[in-house]
């Protein structure tokens, strides 16, 4: 079996999720009540069996740094490893990282030393369900030089935007990579998974660097589509781009449907996060849940409607809180009511009785605020 | 550094037969409870944060699921390189057979060697199957102060219900002067928790002593206690407040996990400061569906709920589908209640799938139902 | 994800008699072995290098030491989610008593429901104390493509040598034709080395016939693998080259210990590839004093030399004090030897204090002297 | 029994390790061939029990945060916790940080969520070994405001140079604390390691950044020798302060003497460390080894005398290594001759066959350096 070199990358100039990203890396951002977004490409890396993972941080490693120290990944602990490697006035003096191919060029020694065949490098921010294994035959029987993985939608003018999107041949082979403008509903979008060889990611990653210093990996792959052969694998399950506040939103909601979520996350595909060893969750008596997912170690005595609730939340009395996503370890009190909100961590909410945006553009409460 | 040197053993060798089928197939300590615990998480969660760090569990009956769940260090935090959960079972020794525990003594007795390995200056004898929080180092702390040669915690129990109970009668500074297991007529109120420390050095002479001993039951409660109380040695009280449970039937199982619904029953599991450790299950978030009625609950991650649910324990993997009702129910995990179905004081057992529309359990009922495999396949026979 | 869905068993239970005061109080397998490692190590290590998830170690001798230290899953880093280290004692079940495990083919037979809750497709039954490195995912793989229910792995072996071991009589595809249990007059020079690999489906099968002989001895050489032979299952040699031992005796322990002062040994532990794990104790490094003489040794951290080293393996903790000497000798875990005191040619045990001056063992002695804290006590008696 | 919070302080401006300083903090350096100097301080802590403890780090965390989330400290894994803070483009947007006051005041929010009573801050470039539960009673049992812990020398002209000497009253407190400029032999000298209740520690940090933003814990200690009751914890046993290049390889010296060793590390004092599961060190015949300390994993055909070998050394047939310090993974071929040399991680030794520094000043040869 050829080694396999799981690289999973920061996220690019493109991702701006308003007011969460102030506080961690968007990786590092809780979804769902209970997980990190980087558990769902940490765990596609360990359920493909891929041992070997170098995690790349643009900078604050802080909070990724303890969740996956304490998340057990699945992997054998003697053999694998999880290495995360991050900008900083460090190793051999370098700054803070711009982009992607600074960090690779920076820490290629540690990539070199894992003496890997092929190299699969995966975006962090975004969310998918993808056995690597399928992508890296594909790329072997097709003996393509990349393949990247990609998905078709209808939503390009809404979602992924300043994503790449590809203009596919007959054969799915790579002709054309742009930057997604929103000016088409339809278009095949890359998911910024890449598989090639290690020699290859090599290469990429010099020619890149003297090409210019603000050139990213997808910048390098765009220029190679004429000289290289660059397959496809076709992605067909959900699928969610955090780049935006309102995608991070629209991500929970999507996920939180029982069905949706039940593909993503089941026994054959666990999805691995840090335990917080909290109890279950209390529902008092009058409180009235619906369509919600739940974490554990929250206290209700309210009304939740149609909202993701994260850990160790207390909803008192008479609270309402309705098509929201509040994250772990939020106090609301009596009587206050959210409606289309995104309340960061550690808040209490008291005097503000009551906070609505809408759908589109859902309000965001800051973390540790108390208001 | 060893934190104290006391060494927790934890008896977990019991059948629990009294809970039928949950223990078929699954020694009493492993059962599942509130949830998303195993009942002897609370004992292992209390060693852990009373600083314990080596604790042997005694297992012998179906304990492949026990024993490697006990091993499994970490899940407690009790993996720090001096320490460690070690499990052990009956064995072979060099000039020995093989035997099973004759009683709570002899258990201990057969594995004096591992305490002298340990270098125990004081013995924890703990039972695997109670539900309380407690801090056994301030017990520790009695227990030389007192300078006893065994500490036995007691709760006060109502004095009607002091005749099912090992009662000690004391002294004004809480020394033991009597002990009675069950008395008719019992002449106080505090009840034997099930909890000692034992002085190691004396202990072992004794525990040597009632090994040979042919007419000895090999018990703590009836043979060694008795033997101290003769030979007038000290033996201390250490009352405890608080809740503890014995979940040795399936209504008092039934009942603790009931009084986890309780804002006041003393059994506090949101406490940050004393969390009751578990396994760390791969499990989605709780799914509350958009038809679902929750009134009165204690649910856990991987529960999915889309029917009605009224003072009610689910536990994890466990699924109430639409239109189903369960009330004053415990569903334990990964148990089914089919559409439709309706259940009112019933305990589900893990795994069994309540077919749709099936009616079980009595509002009125003084017993608690054991739904099991055996109980579903017997309804479906009777209905055909 | 199942890595691959093959479940190690290591048969740990034997007594390993004919290492005479090693296992008194220890088990085989938890037996040490050059410098830092245990004996079993060695299995558990190349499970884990092969990618098997989910291991039972099967105990039953003097076996808290052994199930303590196999179950910590992470030394070996088998603690992944979905795996782990189990220890399968003996125990009673529902409905039956507690007895030994009859045989190796009975202690897989009375593990037969773990196997079933770990779902797996193939089981690889190992021994617990032989010292090689074998990928047996390599192994399985061959299994498979050959279509065979068993999979044996043989090592040629000296002709003369033969009639000690099972042998296996293959075809040119190498699949098993016959199996002779030490024959005096040996077809072929390929013997087993206890490591099988069964398609579970079919080795349940036979387990449970077998169980129910009154007349089999319930092993796997005299009585399974005849069985599968008999019915004209296809059986597939599975030829290794490497260094393999057998460790059950003091002169193939102190003859394993000595290879690996080897430069062609064919056990390389130097290699990053293929580590053996083992307990992490925290020792100092190794100290070598200032009028230490080394030529030729292998020598592990905590151990602290002042004296004379020649040709031999110095144990974690182990000290050879001023102007002793020892020489073709392995000196294990902890073992003292005192000033001026001279070995060739021994295995010095655990703990052994060797009084000061004290000569042991004969250059040309065609045996290994076991220094045991017996022999010391006698060698003292003697002098007095 | 009140809780404990342990502070791992970083280096003081005054900490300048020659060439070593470059690729990692002074904590993370190997030492003794199996260390890393933060393992001996960290061990301080555990072995005493206290269960938290933060370590705060100038800057360049990768080193020692693989080397701590690796090495298992004997902490009760779920109540014990050691948290990495250190500066960064991070939380509420801090720069990296020049003074160890700067670094408490910004995570004091980490500092608060412990409760604990007291706090010991303790240096991270010393290496001793102390049961910090003897200050921790005498500093109750004095009625101390801060309790010092102080090592009485007669090398404070040569060491602990820029370190704090302490002028002591009759009852062994604190009159004075001044910076030590080698004028004296004798002096009490400063271990940097401090005992005060959580309020005062909280106070010193608020009082020192409103000073001066230069200004660090031990300054603002300097200041309060007169409002403040500073008493003293005296120290007897070895003591190490790893502050220059020196005083470094003085140190792997000295304790490398066997029973300077046994008395810092030993059964009743573990000191933890990461494993490597590197095997025992294989001595071919005609090594020749005398008066060293040697790590696993090392194979030895030459000649090595009172020196420290790190984990994985090659030492060839013919080299001779003397009053040298090998770090690990270093490979020393044919017939090289050291003397009085510091070889920094992963060099190769090959071409220049003899290298000689004196014991008051070793030559340093560079990380990863092939010569």
């Amino acid at each position: 079996m050829s080694k396999v070199l799981g690289i999973l990358n920061f996220e690019p100039s493109y991702v701006h999720v308003r007011g969460l990203e102030d506080f961690r890396p968007i990786s590092a951002t809780s979804i769902l009540g209970r997980y990190r977004i980087i558990d769902f490409m940490l765990s596609n890396f360990t359920n493909s069996n891929i041992e070997s993972i170098k995690v790349f941080i643009k900078n604050r490693p802080r909070s990724t740094v303890e969740h996956i120290s304490h998340t057990s990944y699945n992997l054998n602990s003697k053999r694998g490893k999880i290495q995360l490697l991050h900008g900083d006035v460090d190793y051999k003096n370098n700054e803070l990282f711009n982009v992607d191919v600074q960090a690779f060029k920076t820490y290629m020694d540690f990539i070199d030393q894992e003496n890997a065949s092929y190299v699969v490098v995966a975006p962090s921010h975004f969310i998918f369900k993808q056995d690597f294994n399928e992508i890296i035959d594909e790329h072997i029987k097709a003996k393509n030089d990349i393949t990247i993985l990609c998905h078709s939608t209808t939503n390009a003018d809404k979602r992924y935007l300043m994503g790449d999107l590809l203009t596919l041949d007959e054969n799915r082979r790579v002709t054309e990579m742009h930057k997604n403008r929103g000016t088409n509903k339809k278009a095949v979008v890359s998911l910024e998974t890449y598989v090639m060889s290690a020699l290859t990611f090599k290469q990429l990653v010099e020619e890149a660097t003297t090409t210019s210093s603000l050139y990213s990996l997808s910048d390098i792959i765009a220029d190679c589509v004429r000289p290289m052969k660059i397959g496809t694998f076709q992605h067909r399950g959900f699928v969610a781009c955090i780049s935006t506040l309102n995608a991070y939103y629209d991500a929970n909601m999507e996920i939180k449907n029982e069905k949706e979520m039940l593909k993503l996350i089941n026994e054959d595909w666990p999805i691995y996060t840090m335990t917080n060893d909290s109890c279950p969750t209390l529902y008092k008596p009058g409180a009235k849940v619906t369509g919600s997912i739940v974490a554990n170690g929250c206290q209700i005595e309210g009304t939740v409607i149609n909202s993701v609730i994260g850990r160790n939340v207390v909803v008192k009395e008479g609270a309402v809180i309705k098509d929201s996503v509040i994250l772990p370890d939020t106090f609301v009190d009596k009587n206050v009511k959210l409606e289309c909100a995104v309340v960061d961590r550690l808040s209490i909410i008291t005097h503000i009785k009551e906070l609505k945006g809408t759908k589109e553009e859902p309000i965001y409460i800051k973390r540790g605020d108390r208001i | 550094m060893k934190k104290n040197n006391m060494v927790a053993m934890i008896l977990a060798g019991g059948r629990g037969s009294r809970l039928f089928d949950l223990t078929k197939k699954v020694a009493k300590p492993a059962v599942h409870f509130g949830g998303k615990y195993r009942i002897i998480d609370f004992a292992l969660s209390n060693c852990a944060n009373s600083h314990i760090s080596t604790v042997g569990v005694l297992v012998q009956y179906e304990s492949i699921l026990l024993s490697s769940y006990s091993a499994r260090s970490s899940t407690w935090g009790l993996d720090s390189k001096g320490g460690g959960v070690y499990v052990l079972s009956p064995r072979e020794k060099d000039e020995t057979g093989l035997g099973l525990y004759a009683g709570t003594a002899d258990a201990i007795y057969q594995n004096l060697d591992f305490l002298d390995q340990e270098e125990a200056d004081y013995v924890l004898v703990l039972s695997g199957d109670h539900i309380y929080k407690m801090d056994y180092d301030k017990m520790l702390k009695v227990h030389q102060e007192s300078g006893a040669e065994a500490t036995i915690a007691v709760i006060e129990v109502p004095m009607k219900e002091a005749s099912r109970f090992g009662i000690m009668n004391t002294d004004k500074s809480d020394r033991i002067v009597e002990f009675e297991e069950k008395p008719k007529e019992p002449k106080s109120n505090l009840a034997s928790m099930g909890v000692y420390i034992f002085s190691y050095k004396t202990l072992k002479k004794y525990l040597k002593d009632d090994a040979k001993d042919p007419n000895s039951q090999h018990d703590f409660g009836k043979n060694l206690i008795p033997a101290y109380l003769r030979d007038g040695l000290k033996l201390q009280a250490y009352r405890f407040k608080g809740y503890w449970k014995d979940v040795g039937t399936i209504s008092s199982l039934w009942e603790a996990n009931m009084d986890l619904l309780k804002d006041n029953s003393g059994l506090d599991l949101f406490d940050p400061d004393w969390k009751i450790y578990t396994d760390d299950a791969s499990a989605t978030p709780q799914c509350i569906g958009e038809n679902a009625k929750i009134d009165g609950a204690f649910i856990t991650q991987g529960a999915i709920v889309n029917g009605e649910v009224t003072r009610s324990v689910v536990f994890s993997g466990a699924e109430i589908e639409e239109g189903a009702k369960v009330e004053d129910t415990v569903v334990m995990n990964n148990a089914v209640i089919g559409k439709g179905a309706k259940l009112v004081r019933c305990l589900v057992a893990d795994d069994v799938k309540v077919p749709d529309g099936m009616k079980l359990g009595k509002k009125n009922s003084e017993d608690i139902l054991l739904v099991s495999k055996a109980l579903i396949a017997k309804a479906g026979e009777d209905h055909e």
